[in-house]
């Protein structure tokens, strides 16, 4: 059982950020706060990627002399491009705030419903 | 004796965090974080050492210019901001 | 934020992923910061608390959460060195690297070479992702803004930290360099390369103010270097096609020796992804910060 | 051992014990000390000088001259970026009019000499 807990923390604490993060999003009527809760849904998904490419007694899959256990290389390049990708799409998304911010003067959800609704 | 060096800075980190956490002032809480960051630079590089890959050097590196830009960018905001209200105040 | 991110990069670093760590340390520390900030500042920086009702979604995140740790039951340990993903493909692609490839750093060369296409792709994503930026950003705002503000104060205000941004960015470009072309023996790489560059110039119109930034980065060449490393990347891969080998396929740039022609397409593709990625933040980073301007 | 591992080890185990004492002081005033200026003290000075040392540390006990080399390169970015830092920190927190506890009238003693 502790094996088992010891195992799987890292997956727990993956959960644990995914579901602050989704909380986050749900909860909250600030547009950019709803952002900040997708990107720390996001790391927490890339974190998961890394946890699961790790291998006990590895390293860092940059070959060297002597070493022949390596943690997987594959999840590193898709969380790498994953990262840079994000970062481009969450401006995207930023750019889309401040013209909401531009159309409707407010970046809280609720308001903005409102004034669709008043229209 | 990396692992002490290690555990110290750890330490200090949290100390730093619950610090950042507390405020009471924004200007405390960006202290905190370029202290946090300049911790993190130096466990990247103990480390690296620890684990005998002292490639990650490169990337304690990439930490300490980032950390940099962080912080200015924080106080750029801070002063923008300030400057702003400034201005509306006298305006209106 | 930016201490979040930190955290996470430090444990990416325990979990052997220092490729991953550079990246994230580059973009969630640096860029992700500065663009929030600047989002913040172009729209409200005070959140009204709305009185709604918490305890929904509260509950609907504590049973997801639930659910998804009960999942975990079934998932291999992290470090199981049985783990499906790790006896599939991964011993593959260490095994077979140094011979096919003959560069130290396994994940630039499954970045660049094995799985080309895929950064193809990704690239062409960001590239995107820039062009919808600055579209939607492109348009100039009302002239009612306040015009003047007093750039001696401010200039004296941050004069020290002038002199040293001074000092510094020469190295900062030269940390970019050696990141982008070190990338086949130590973590770093076009996409980390290219976050770093970006940094630069953000830092660059964070202290010296965006009318001096945009002097030395003109738009047009900028949103030229965008194209240009996509077509780089894509021009390699026909360059492969003409000499009788796959799309993306290096080995065939030089026939008698693969892995020189391996070494040759993945700095050149990597050169690409550094160009466009580079220009891509920080074209992107002056779109949100023309607004900033009067 | 020769006399030079001895050195090179103990001067290792000096300096990273010497910044380790160093940053968890500057963490405790950090977290312990009153206002802002007495905690910027704290921070800033504990900050460089505490790099400094686990630094010189590390490049005692490197190997090959490339990691020594990339310590000294961190090093210097350290060194010039913590201290602008603290001070471009103390000058907006002072611009910004946050008073130092127990200043009534060292009005120019400007406190981010670090």
């Amino acid at each position: 059982m502790i094996e088992k807990i010891a195992g799987l923390y890292n997956y727990w604490i993956v959960i644990f950020l995914m579901m602050t993060g989704f909380y986050i999003v749900i909860s909250r009527d600030n547009l950019i706060k709803k952002i900040l809760g997708l990107n720390i849904f996001q790391t927490s998904v890339f974190l998961l990627y890394i946890s699961i490419g790790k291998v006990r007694g590895g390293t860092a899959p940059i070959l060297v002399e002597g070493v022949s256990t390596y943690s997987n290389p594959l999840p590193s390049v898709l969380i790498l491009t994953a990262i840079v990708v994000g970062v481009a799409t969450t401006s995207l998304a930023l750019a889309l705030v401040v013209r909401i911010k531009e159309a409707y003067g407010t970046i809280e959800d609720v308001e903005i419903y409102a004034e669709e609704d008043a229209q | 004796m990396f692992a002490a060096a290690t555990i110290a800075v750890l330490i200090t980190m949290s100390l730093a965090l619950v610090r950042a956490m507390l405020g009471p002032t924004v200007f405390d809480r960006i202290l905190a974080l370029n202290m946090f960051g300049t911790k993190t630079v130096l466990f990247i590089s103990v480390l690296g050492f620890l684990l005998g890959r002292p490639d990650f050097l490169d990337l304690a590196l990439v930490y300490a210019l980032m950390n940099f830009i962080g912080v200015v960018a924080v106080l750029r905001y801070f002063q923008a901001r300030a400057r702003e209200d400034s201005e509306g105040q006298e305006g209106g | 934020m930016g201490i979040y991110s930190l955290l996470s990069a430090s444990w990416m670093l325990l979990l052997d992923a220092p490729d991953v760590a550079f990246t994230e340390a580059a973009v969630g520390a640096g860029v992700s910061t500065v663009l929030i900030l600047v989002t913040l500042f172009l729209t409200s920086p005070v959140d009204k608390d709305s009185g709604r009702k918490r305890l929904l979604p509260l509950l609907v995140v504590v049973i997801t959460g639930a659910a998804l740790a009960y999942g975990t039951l079934d998932m291999p340990e992290v470090g199981d060195p049985n783990a499906p993903n790790v006896i599939y493909v991964a011993p593959r692609y260490l095994e077979q690297s140094p011979s096919e490839i003959g560069i130290p750093n396994v994940v630039t060369s499954v970045l660049a070479s094995y799985r080309g296409y895929d950064t193809l792709g990704e690239t062409a994503v960001i590239l995107t992702a820039g062009i919808g930026v600055i579209l939607l950003l492109a348009r100039t705002r009302r002239k009612d803004g306040p015009v003047a503000r007093d750039p001696p104060r401010s200039e004296n205000r941050l004069s020290l930290l002038r002199v040293v941004t001074g000092v510094l960015l020469p190295y900062i470009l030269l940390l970019a360099l050696y990141v982008q072309f070190h990338g086949d023996y130590g973590p770093g790489g076009g996409f980390q390369a290219g976050v770093i560059f970006a940094a630069a110039f953000i830092l660059y119109s964070l202290v010296f103010g965006y009318p001096s930034a945009r002097r030395v980065v003109p738009s047009g060449s900028l949103r030229f270097l965008m194209a240009l490393g996509l077509l780089l990347y894509i021009g390699v891969g026909v360059w492969a096609l003409l000499e009788g080998g796959e799309f993306l396929n290096y080995s065939a740039l030089d026939p008698h020796h693969p892995s020189h022609g391996q070494h040759l397409g993945i700095f050149l593709i990597e050169l690409g992804v550094g160009i466009t990625v580079a220009a891509t933040i920080t074209a992107i980073f002056f779109s949100f910060a023309r607004r900033t301007q009067p | 051992m020769t006399a030079l591992e001895i050195t090179r080890d103990v001067l290792g185990w000096v300096f990273l014990l010497g910044g380790s004492v160093l940053s968890i002081a500057g963490g405790i005033g950090l977290l312990r000390f009153p206002d802002f200026y007495t905690r910027i003290h704290a921070g800033g000075l504990t900050d460089t000088g505490g790099a400094g040392l686990v630094m010189a540390g590390l490049l005692v006990q490197s190997d090959s001259l490339l990691v020594a080399v990339k310590l000294v390169i961190v090093l210097f970015f350290l060194f010039l970026t913590g201290p602008t830092a603290t001070h471009a920190l103390a000058r907006a927190a002072l611009t910004a009019g946050v008073k130092p506890l127990l200043a009534p009238e060292s009005e120019e003693d400007d406190p981010s000499t670090t």
